[in-house]
This record gives C-alpha cells, structure tokens and sequence, in this order.
C-alpha cells in the first residue's frame, strides 16, 4: 500500500481535548463497504485508592511517529480497512477517557485481534508517561507494569 | 561552531533534572549514546545521580527508540525517559 | 449479584432503529468510577457480491432473553461492571451498523476478552437469521457457519 | 377444550411453509418434541417434506433452546428454525 493510500486509512492524533465515540466511528465507516466488523478499546481513568486525576506527559512528534508506525504495523498485520488512535494528554479526572482504538476490518476477528495489538502496544511502545494525582496530594509516577510489557511482546 | 546535541528529559527524569531540555557540547570522542553517557557523567556529578534512580532508562535518538550502542551526531536530539506508560 | 442489580448494569435492545456508539459509551461510563476499559464490536452489513442489504428476522422474546442470558453470563465469567447488546433487526443496506456489543471491565484483558466472548456467542446463540438481498434480485438466507458455531464453543 | 400447541417457525422454514405460526392439537401420547414430530409427520405430509430440507433444524420450547427429549405440555409455545444466524 502507498504511504498516500495509508493516510487515508489510519488516523492518529495526540491532544489534550476530548473525542467523540461515535464521530470517529462514523468517520472510520466512510472507509467503505469492505468493512463488515469495527474493534474498539476506549482507556478510563479508573477510581481507587484516593485517585483523583492522572497528568499524562508526552513526547511531541515522537509520540506522533510511534503511534503512526503501529497504525500502519496492525494495517498490514491484520489485513485492516483502516483503523484510528487518539491518546489525549494533560490532567484528566477520574472517570475521563485517556485512549481510543478503533480498528476496522473485513471480519470480526481481525477487527478484535488488530484492537487488542493497538492497545497491547501502545501501553508500553509509545513516548507517554503518567503521574498519579491523590486526594491527600501526593503525585506519584505510574511505574511500567512487567507485564504490560510482557503482554506487548507477545504480539 | 562546535558540536552540539539537545539533550531531552521526560517525567521523572524531567522532575529530578529540574530541567525538560538543554544543549550539550559534543566532544569529538563521543560516537555512540555510551560515550555520550560516560562523557555527562565525568562532566556533571548530579547527572550520574539522577541517572542511578532510573535503572531502566530508555533512550530515543532523533525519536526513534535506541540503545547503548545508537550512534550520537552533531545536531541530535537525544531523549532520555524512564519505561513509557500510556494508554 | 442481585438481579436487580444486573439490570442496571445490563442494557439489551432489539430494534429496527439506528444507535448511536457514542451515547451507548457514555451511559456505561455512568456506571462508575470502577470502569478503566470499555470494549467494544460494531457488525457492518459488508459489501460485495452484489449484496444490496441484510433483512433480519428475529424471534421476539426469545430473542431479548437470550441476549439477557448472554449478558448476565458475560458479567459473572469476566466481572464486568457493565456491559450492552444492541441488535437491530429489518432491512439493513450495505454500510449499515447491525450490532454493537460494549463491555466495562476495571482492566483492559477483561474488558476486550467479554467483548470478544459476546459477539462470538451472539452469532449462533441467540435467535435472528439473515436473508441476503443482491441487485439482480436473489434473496438467500444466510447459513450458519461452521465456524462461528466452533468459535462460540470455545468459550 | 382439547390440548393445544402454538407452533411457530422461522426464516427459511416460515418461508417453505407459507406461515408463520400455527395451533395444533396436542394427542395425550405426545410427551416430548420427539413425539410431537412424530406426530406432525404422519398427520401432515408437507410437514415430512419441508422438515427434511433442514436437517439442522433447531427447536425451541417456550422460548428456551431444546431438543428432541424437551417435554412437551398443552398451552406450550414450539418453534421450529434453521441455525441462528446473528450479528
């Protein structure tokens, strides 16, 4: 596939402002009638332990770059009709999407497969980082999990 | 002009540095991100402390992830960041 | 878990109507601050061959208390906090959503795991069949594949 | 009144019987769908005809999945279809 006919199939985007579900869905539709499944993961920031917010801290352009080269990897790996990344950076409270991951495919299975690689590797294989902010006002830097990274490799 | 690499730090580095980004000489006997490594911690003592506490720091050179052997160049941009956590 | 309880947490409909993903998300996320992954599976009528559009039967009742079961079995195996099934059913053209299914686990495995789990019980486990309607005028009822009969039992 | 059976079928096999839903008596020897079948057979033989075009006939006995040892009783609602196709 053209890098050109590439950008029209992926679509990645880093920003601190919210994302509409179904407007990236839609927009991911407009693709094509090859598309018979649509794969999604949306990342919460989830509640516990005092949490209040998470301050996500990112590497301009190389977190662009990163995210582009795993679009185009799970496009080629899973046969994708296209598929979309947003990641949003800066505080976000309990409660607030951090993520999404679209993919969309022929069938269902490259649909869900090609989704759980997005986020597999995103989680450990682009430049984002978190710090934890709590009620008594310690922040803390989220630690990589072994295992994310271990799931990661997997792939 | 001499040589000269921007030097990036994020999170926790960031945070211990005190600083997001500085402009480091290059001396001609630093080839590859190892040298450079060497060469900050002889010239700075707080680098070599800072650095101790992320004993799995990642580098990127010019964005794109490298390693101990990535080589360094006049005008890179090298990162220097703990373990990434997104999603 | 009450049943009461799983009602609320549970949200199953069949209708000829359209949805909209982004509502469907946002009405999961009031579940709480529990939700740190939310998947989901959208099925598209895809093109090709000729197929102008799906009609879709289905079996009243038993169909929402199929997919009830299905959701209840879904939030006990993955402990989930919530999960929804929409179907809808009548005639649907090329391009056309036809299912979504959404689940809100606290952690990412799960969430993508039940997502997975209820498309792929969905399809041979509860009672809608499928007639293929083609530009030259053919009308064929879909059958059951093999296969998502062996993928469902898997689970 | 005499024992009853709402009968009901579904895509491919609504279409082969030109109906949808039916009432039909219920013989006091008829215990399971295995009987009810047996039943139908002999006392209709469209029945015989459009049944073995589907060989995965599924059933389903008050809207709960069953088989060919479902108990069947008077007022009971039976469906008859091919494999469901959904999603």
């Amino acid at each position: 596939m053209s890098s050109q006919e590439n950008a029209r199939r992926i679509r990645v985007v880093v920003q601190p402002s919210p994302f509409d579900m179904g407007t990236e869905t839609a927009r991911l539709l407009t693709l094509g009638p090859d598309i018979g499944g649509l794969g999604s993961f949306l990342g919460v920031v989830r509640g516990g332990g005092g949490l209040v917010a998470l301050e996500l801290e990112h590497y301009p352009g190389m977190c662009e770059q990163s995210l582009t080269t795993l679009a185009e990897d799970a496009l080629q790996r899973f046969s994708l009709v296209g598929c979309t990344i947003i990641h949003r950076v800066g505080r976000l409270v309990v409660g607030e999407p951090i993520v999404l991951v679209l993919a969309a495919a022929a069938h269902r299975g490259a649909a869900l497969d090609a989704t759980r690689f997005l986020i597999d590797r995103l989680k450990t294989g682009a430049p984002f980082w978190k710090a934890e902010e709590f009620a008594d006002g310690r922040r803390v830097w989220v630690e990589s999990r072994q295992e994310d990274e271990a799931i990661a490799a997997r792939w | 002009m001499s040589d000269s690499v921007t030097v990036l730090y994020f999170a926790g580095l960031r945070e211990q540095f005190g600083r997001g980004s500085e402009t480091v000489a290059l001396s001609a006997d630093v080839l590859t991100v190892k040298d450079f490594l060497t060469a900050r911690r002889q010239a700075d003592t707080t680098f070599e402390a800072v650095f101790s506490r992320f004993p799995r720091m990642r580098v990127a050179v010019n964005k794109v992830m490298g390693d101990l052997s990535t080589p360094v160049h006049n005008g890179d941009e090298i990162a220097f960041f703990p373990p990434m956590t997104g999603g």
